[in-house]
């Protein structure tokens, strides 16, 4: 990660370490970021179906990458398993839910299951590195997708699961609307958990053991315990973001949840920035509307040139490799990167350069 | 003794075998590190470039070979010449196979290769060569690599420059460039590696531009010398002249007499040239 | 524990990687509040004791005791919070870190909260020990005058702010032991001035004992009330600066014949000068 | 002009494109033909295709999108997709006609008691995976009879995924109720590869019945590496595993496959709508579909003729068509007598069809050759709803 | 004990093995050089396979002909992707580059699809004798082929790197671009000829698949599936691959004798590997042959 100055606009001095270690760089930053969250709150009432759909989706999703942000860009861990975490956390919470446990309780509760397996998943990350270790979590991922089709007293085996309607108070949060709440409640949560983390002691030492684990370990940081809490942080908003994702469409089928799943994950962080907190969201929202851009560009391809109206299929398809290609040699540090890339330029003007 | 002009293109004198002029570089599109640097090299003949840590020396040096690009940093401005041509935008391959090498800070050597991978591969751009003749001529300088087997990773920090050096040696470079080859060696051993950098410049006349801490040594083996502060040259002269100058007296090289560690200055004084 | 006392026991230590024998029978004593210098030609094996006493080596033979018990059955991260801090020779910074962040990370062993007191940062206490954390490295900060790149990434800074940052991280441990490698490497006289000022505090004011490894003569003699002298792996000497600087060995292994300049130190030292 | 929003999820570049684009292509042809035809009595039916690749969160927003444009029914595609969308078109009421025919799809009240999630909404054209393989197992006991093979025994192959094990169990029963013995099932993974380890398993089983629930390469890979090690058993397709192109692929002999409609080109009435479409279509598929084209189009009209009774009867909203898919008994499409049908789907089980032609596809000179070897008609029993 | 159908899965492991072993090494040789994990291998092989196959079929040229030429466009086409899509990165985070495979594959899966279909097409019967038998089973001639191949490949890779000047500067490349560049080797060069090797055996590879198990493009998952047979080996290391693919090849037929015949738990084909895999990396973490990275401070 290269390193962009962060000056401070003029005038916002810190006048206390308080504000120095405030989650936000500048007060506009905070502000801005409560407006979101506030706008975000009015979306129901004046948004389509289509657009809470696709928000509520990119917040579940958001949430699943923040945590494989935590494993891979805080500590440094790459892994392709974390779709399969996911699924776990879907399928624990309908096991909760079936179970008569209200789904609002079985969500943080399949969260922690999911944090427990992905601990053990994560044992190996005491011995391995780099991509000897990312190959083992290849095999978690494997591993459990078996396990999804096998264990039928708990995934409902090949069928699948139903998922019930979670409800708050008799409330049956059954309509996108109210989903869309819940979502955002676990998106506000994850997101300054996480940030939180960040500006910590064991957030700290999360990624000091990426940057350099043999002197981590002489600075007193346990290698064995944070690598494998990492994977158990992971997990956790893996399985909460899966328990989410399971309610929403009320029936979990191990079908969704392969290696591809892990590999989209894998690229929501990449393309929104490694190690950045918001970068997850923004990531999420990346992977998951660039096809439907993508479609619209393809018609358009077939419009202007009918010859090729039979293949905008492909075209939709290549295009989304060649966006995902193109960003990288464009902006290869991510989303998050060319946002603080902007920011910089413009309190540095006209100093920059 | 003057304060360092720019030098203008004209001046570039034929006998410099690298000239910098005006050179600006930029890290990340937003940190200027290089604000116009000027300097130049004398083919044959050893220079010295002093400064502070983080004045922008190892920038310099990989400005000159090209290597910037890896670290996200770009020549914006100015120009470099290497033997006569414009060279800014050569890329760094062409340069080592000119004739220009440079030794990296903190050695980059290859730690997963044995000792004799690293040299072979020091002589990468001259294929065909008699390698195995050129490592003993190595191992005669350096004998103490000839002992060593095993990964290069493993070799004690000393060793790693020995190794960097001979590394440098095989390319049968024209102009070497190094970043702080003293740094971490026994003073036994600095004596040794500035005696085979005055060899290597008289006997195989070569031209070497020096970055280094150890400023008495390097103005004692420079015929040049510059000084570098925030990006640019601040001061140059020949090597003596710069030994006599108060301010390079002061500040590198310890005064007339020497002043011991432990009664050190409580306060800064100012450069004079700042 | 009083001054004078020992601290640091090596004793017997050897260490072997397959054939190369890099320690043989090392044994030497570290007293509480001195400032103990290590040096000898390079790949002499002086890194490999810091590493045998950081516990990233395990000796192969001998004991190491800190503080009259042995430290072989701790594991490394046990170091920092039975008092023991290093710096390394070819930095060991988190790169990506602020400066600030990696001298927190000094901090760790100090710190009590955890990823759930982490996460919930305003209940549980997180917040008002992380600001009395920062508070106290903002002392050595200043002390170190790096205020300037407090904010930066550590791997962007120049060497010599890096050497410093190592410093700052290690003394962020609050240890009793402190060993510095190579301190001085890669700086110009007036940085080895101010390095050299903080050596002297890290006794002086902080009360931490020092093992240091240099190859400045002129640092060494200066700085260090005892040295040792490791070569191929054996202690050749050992004693004050002025003994060992006189050292016939010495001369020959490490410092080179004649020289003008050390024959000059070691006749002042002598002098008591 | 009056129109109505029909949303379709196509699969063209996804893992079952190898059917995907037979079958989508004649949903869209069909509707292209429907509205040349004057649509739903003047209303057009604005088809939306869209290929999502088979993957379920794409399907969802799509969804989601055309349920917000005001979309009356959807002509679904997969397993997953189907089910992970049968909540919500229960919820929105709009009927989905799918690619899936998961057992547990046909019955809407929850009737069966092992029925996890009654799928009221849920429709499609064609016997379930269960009900294709039952009538399988009944032709191999009486092929079995026929040739005189002592003990007959059949196998399950097909990856450890629901479209695959879909079937496993119920028919599995099935078998050994008909007196078939059933060696344990051999999992083969849906991409295609060397299955020769898997072969040498069911060849050691001794099975003379292999059933294949996967589609596309895994198939033709079987057959490949089973005739390598020398398997000598007659192979059976799941309703997507056997056509023509299959059958070339793998060179196989006696590939037996289901249908629900005669393959293209075959002399009956209806056909000759069928050709009209595929000339009047966007020649997606070429001159040579397969049946699985044919059987979209009879999804197509079905959903079309229960949308014409909608709008007869209080308007085209999902609800209606549902109730529109309810209203025959033994219902052919206008137009398409002999291709399509009959078929009764009731509000009590959604188990449209329940004969099953059994074919026989064969390699021979470069080309397939397809005979029928058998109609099985199977009871609707009460246990079989739903599984 | 059934043990000719033991013999006989053994033999199919080795021959299976060997192959996973060609397609582990272009992955090895693609990280030894460039540090780079090729997320579109699968797709490269099966781009070997189509371009071979269309060569035979729709211009009828002779096999071996065709062959030939359709290696000497993948040469081709590693050039072109590692000019297109390789260079620009070069000096960026490995990570971004690994992804940047990732969106290759998307777009090559969806390139093959426009221009091949989806549909398994097989080879005209190329060899006289189709099947060869060995220890009483049944092994396509395609597969002793490729046997022979891989051994050729597996000899030269490893000379090359260990004695050429081009096998050195690539391991400097993998080691730290800057260091190499530093050192006068052109990166770029490195990795255009590390993509047109790996594309090269790739190629080799899709024709023995293509040959065995007809051609489409859902075999592109054997790039994945060669993930266990890298690691196993090691990363880094030419002999470890081949190593490695045994091993995962000899696992598969093993599990699937225990499953079928014992265990009938199902799926232990493609499952038990990986929990071998985790077990081997446990006591080795950098599998059989990998070198250590060396943590010195
Ligand atoms: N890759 C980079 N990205 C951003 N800033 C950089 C980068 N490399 C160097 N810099 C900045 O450029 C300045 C000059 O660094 P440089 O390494 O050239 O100094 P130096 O003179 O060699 O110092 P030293 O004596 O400590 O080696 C420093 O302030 C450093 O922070
Ligand atoms: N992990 C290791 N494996 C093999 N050999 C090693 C290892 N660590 C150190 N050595 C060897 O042990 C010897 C001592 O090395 P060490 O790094 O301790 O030297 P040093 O005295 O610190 O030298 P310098 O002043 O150059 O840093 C060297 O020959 C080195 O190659
Ligand atoms: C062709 C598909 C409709 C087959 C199957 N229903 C699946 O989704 O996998
Ligand atoms: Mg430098
Ligand atoms: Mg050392």
């Amino acid at each position: 990660m290269a390193h962009v100055p962060n000056p401070r606009p003029a005038g916002d001095f810190r006048t206390s370490y308080a504000a120095d270690t405030s989650l936000f760089r500048t007060h506009l930053e905070s502000r801005l970021t409560l407006l979101l969250v506030l706008a975000a709150l009015t979306v129901p009432l004046w948004g389509s179906n289509y657009l809470l759909s696709q928000m509520i989706l990119i917040g579940i999703y958001g949430i699943a990458a923040l945590g494989l942000n935590v494993l891979t860009g805080m500590t440094g861990q790459i892994s392709l398993g974390h779709g399969a975490f996911f699924g776990f956390g879907a399928f624990a919470s309908a096991y909760f839910a079936s179970k008569g446990i209200p789904v609002l309780i079985a969500m943080p509760l399949a969260g922690l299951l999911t944090t427990a397996v992905g601990m053990i998943f994560g044992i190996p990350a005491a011995r391995l590195k780099g991509l000897y270790l990312a190959i083992a979590t290849l095999a978690s991922q494997f591993i459990l997708q078996d396990f999804f089709a096998r264990a039928a007293w708990f995934t409902g085996g090949p069928y699948g699961a139903l998922a019930e309607t979670a409800s708050l108070f008799g409330l049956m949060i059954n309509n996108d609307a109210r989903y869309f709440y819940l979502v955002l409640f676990w998106v506000v949560v994850s997101f300054l958990a996480v940030s939180n983390l960040t500006r910590t002691r064991d957030g700290r030492a999360l990624v000091a053991v990426r940057d350099h684990y043999l002197s981590a370990e002489m600075m007193g940081i346990n290698l064995t315990r944070y690598r494998i809490m990492s994977f158990g942080i992971s997990s956790f908003f893996a399985g909460i973001a899966g328990a989410l994702y399971g309610h929403y469409l009320g029936f979990v089928s191990g079908e969704g949840f392969t290696i591809l799943l892990s590999i989209e994950f894998l690229a929501m962080i990449i393309i929104g920035g490694l190690g950045s907190v918001s970068g997850s969201l923004l990531g999420a929202a990346f992977i998951l509307l660039l096809p439907q851009a993508m479609e619209v560009f393809a018609n358009g391809m077939a419009g202007v040139f009918p010859s090729i109206a039979q293949g905008t299929a492909y075209i939709k398809q290549m295009s989304v490799g060649a966006a995902i290609v193109l960003f990288l040699v464009l902006e290869p540090e991510g989303l998050i990167h060319r946002w603080r890339l902007m920011r910089a330029s413009w309190k540095l003007f006209p100093f920059s350069h | 003794m003057a304060l360092a002009e720019p030098i203008a293109a004209a001046d570039v004198a034929t006998d410099d075998i690298l000239a910098l002029n005006n050179v600006e570089v930029i890290f990340n599109d937003v940190i200027l590190v290089l604000r116009g640097m000027s300097m130049a090299a004398r083919r044959g003949q050893i220079t010295a470039l002093l400064g502070a840590n983080g004045a922008g020396k190892s920038t310099t040096l990989k400005a000159i070979s090209g290597l910037l690009h890896t670290e996200d940093g770009e020549v914006t401005r100015g120009t470099i010449h290497y033997d006569g041509v414009d060279v800014t935008r050569t890329s760094p391959d062409r340069k080592v196979k000119n004739g220009l090498f440079l030794v990296m800070e903190g050695r980059g050597i290859v730690q997963d290769m044995t000792i004799t991978e690293n040299l072979r591969l020091g002589a990468f751009t001259r294929p065909g060569a008699d390698v195995k003749h050129d490592i003993e001529e190595v191992y005669e300088y350096f004998p103490r690599l000839r002992e060593r087997k095993g990964l290069a990773g493993y070799l004690s920090g000393g060793e790693q420059q020995m190794l960097a050096i001979g590394r440098a040696m095989m390319a049968k470079p024209k102009l070497i460039l190094m970043d702080e080859p003293s740094m971490g060696l026994s003073p036994l051993l600095v004596k040794e590696v500035f005696g085979i950098i005055r060899r290597l410049n008289k006997e195989l006349g070569l031209s070497i531009l020096l970055v280094e801490q150890n400023a008495n040594m390097a103005l004692k083996a420079a015929d040049y010398g510059y000084i570098m502060e925030n990006g640019k040259i601040v001061l140059d002269g020949t090597g003596e002249a710069l030994s006599e100058n108060e301010d390079v007296k002061e500040f590198y090289l310890g005064g007339g007499e020497r002043r011991s560690f432990k009664a050190v200055k409580s306060f800064r004084r100012r450069k004079r040239w700042l | 524990m009083e001054p004078g006392e020992s601290l640091l026991d090596v004793r017997d230590v050897s260490l072997r990687f397959g054939g190369v024998r890099a320690l043989t029978n090392v044994s030497f004593t570290v007293n509480k509040g001195e400032v103990f210098s290590i040096i000898g030609p390079n790949g002499a094996g002086k890194t490999s004791m810091l590493n045998c006493i950081s516990g990233r080596y395990r000796p192969t033979e001998g004991d190491v005791q800190f503080k009259g018990a042995s430290l072989l059955k701790r594991s490394i991260n046990d170091r920092a919070r039975l008092g023991i801090g290093r710096t390394f020779q070819n930095l060991a910074l988190f790169g990506h870190m602020s400066v600030l962040d990696n001298i927190l990370v000094g901090r760790h062993h100090l710190l009590k909260n955890n990823v759930l007191t982490g996460m919930l940062y305003w209940v549980g206490g997180a917040r008002r020990e992380e600001l009395a954390e920062r508070r106290r490295v903002e002392e050595i900060i200043d002390f170190l005058e790096i205020q300037h790149v407090r904010g930066e990434p550590a791997g962007t800074l120049s060497y010599g702010l890096r050497k410093r940052v190592e410093l700052a991280r290690a003394m962020a441990i609050e240890p009793e032991l402190i060993l510095l490698d190579e301190p001085m490497a890669g700086m110009n006289l007036e940085e080895k001035e101010d390095m050299a000022r903080y050596i002297i505090a890290l006794s002086e004011e902080f009360g931490m004992t020092t093992v240091m490894i240099e190859h400045d003569m002129g640092v060494v003699m200066d700085l260090s009330d005892r040295v040792i002298v490791l070569d191929f792996g054996q202690k050749i000497a050992g004693g004050t600066p002025a003994e060992v600087l006189a050292d016939e060995h010495v001369k020959k292994a490490y410092l080179g014949e004649e020289d003008e300049m050390l024959d000059a130190l070691a006749s002042s030292e002598m002098e008591g000068v | 002009q009056d129109k109505v929003l029909v949303g379709h999820l196509a699969d063209y570049t996804g893992a079952t494109s190898f059917v995907g684009k037979q079958f989508g292509p004649g949903v869209s042809d069909a509707f292209k033909q429907i509205n040349a035809d004057g649509g739903i009595d003047g209303t057009i039916v604005d088809l939306d295709t869209v290929d999502y690749g088979y993957k379920v969160p794409e399907a969802i927003a799509l969804y989601k999108r055309w349920v917000g444009n005001g979309m009356v029914a959807l002509q679904g595609w997969g397993t997953a997709d189907t089910e992970a969308l049968i909540s919500f078109v229960t919820r929105d009421e709009i009927p989905n006609m799918s690619g899936s025919y998961s057992a547990h799809l046909t019955d809407p009240k929850g009737t069966n008691p092992n029925t996890k999630l009654p799928a009221p909404y849920n429709f499609f054209y064609g016997p379930s995976y269960s009900d294709a393989c039952r009538a399988l197992v009944e032709w191999a006991k009486k092929d079995a009879d026929a040739k005189g093979i002592e003990n007959p025994t059949f196998i399950h192959t097909g990856d450890n995924h629901p479209y695959p094990n879909a079937p496993k169990e119920a028919c599995a029963a099935h078998a050994e109720e008909i007196g078939l013995t059933v060696a344990p099932p051999v999992v083969v993974p849906l991409a295609p590869g060397d299955f020769k380890a898997q072969c040498l398993t069911i060849k050691n089983s001794g099975a003379q019945y292999v059933y294949m629930g996967n589609l596309g390469g895994s198939v033709v890979s079987l057959i490949k590496s089973c005739n390598t090690v020398g398997v000598e058993a007659t192979y059976m397709g799941n309703p997507w595993a056997g056509d023509y192109q299959t059958v070339e692929a793998a060179e196989a002999q006696n590939l037996v496959f289901p249908s629900s409609t005669p393959f293209y080109g075959a002399d009956v009435p209806g056909m000759a709508l069928v050709k009209k479409i595929l000339e009047n279509g966007d020649g997606q598929v070429g001159e040579r579909p397969t049946h699985h084209y044919v059987r979209a189009v009879c999804a197509a009209y079905y959903m079309k003729e229960a949308m014409d009774w909608a709008k007869a009867n209080g308007g085209l909203t999902g609800k209606n068509i549902r109730d529109g898919f309810y209203q025959k008994s033994d219902w052919v499409p206008e137009g398409l007598e002999g291709v399509c049908g009959p078929v009764t789907w009731t509000p009590e089980d959604h188990r449209g069809l329940m004969s099953v032609t059994i074919n026989s596809g064969s390699f021979v000179d470069g080309k397939a050759e397809i005979t029928q070897l058998d109609v099985i008609e199977l009871p609707r029993r009460a246990d079989w709803l739903g599984q | 004990m059934n043990s000719e159908l033991l013999v006989q899965l053994l033999v199919n492991g080795v021959i299976v093995g060997m192959l996973y072993g060609v397609v582990a090494m272009c992955f090895v040789l693609i990280y030894k050089s460039t540090q780079v994990v090729n997320f579109a291998q699968g797709e490269f092989v099966v781009l070997g396979a189509w371009v071979c196959l269309s060569l035979v079929i729709q211009m009828g040229l002779p096999f071996w002909l065709a062959f030939i030429f359709s290696l000497v466009f993948m040469m081709l086409f590693g050039i072109l992707v590692q000019v297109v899509l390789l260079r620009p990165l070069v000096g960026e985070p490995i990570i971004s580059i690994i992804m940047a495979t990732i969106g290759l594959s998307i777009f090559m899966q969806a390139l093959m699809n426009w221009i091949w279909g989806n549909n398994a097409v097989r080879f005209p019967p190329v060899f006289d004798q189709g099947t060869v038998s060995i220890g009483g089973l049944n092994v396509e001639t395609a597969y002793l082929m490729s046997l022979v191949l891989s051994l050729i490949v597996m000899g030269l890779f490893f000379w090359f790197f260990r004695y050429s000047r081009w096998g050195l500067a690539m391991r400097a490349t993998a080691y730290n671009q800057q260091v190499a560049q530093s050192l006068g080797v052109s990166v770029g060069q490195v990795f255009a000829m590390a993509w047109a090797i790996s594309a090269v055996v790739s190629g080799i590879a899709g024709v023995v698949i293509g040959l065995v198990s007809a051609v489409s493009n859902s075999l592109a998952i054997i790039g994945i599936k060669v993930f266990p047979a890298v690691i196993v080996g090691g990363l880094d290391s030419i002999v470890g691959a081949i190593v490695g693919g045994l091993t995962i090849g000899l696992l598969e037929n093993m599990a699937e004798f225990a499953d079928g015949q014992y265990l009938h738990w199902g799926n232990m084909y493609q499952v038990a590997p990986f929990y071998v895999l985790i077990v081997i990396l446990m006591i080795r973490p950098y599998g059989l042959f990998g070198t250590p990275d060396i943590e010195r401070v």
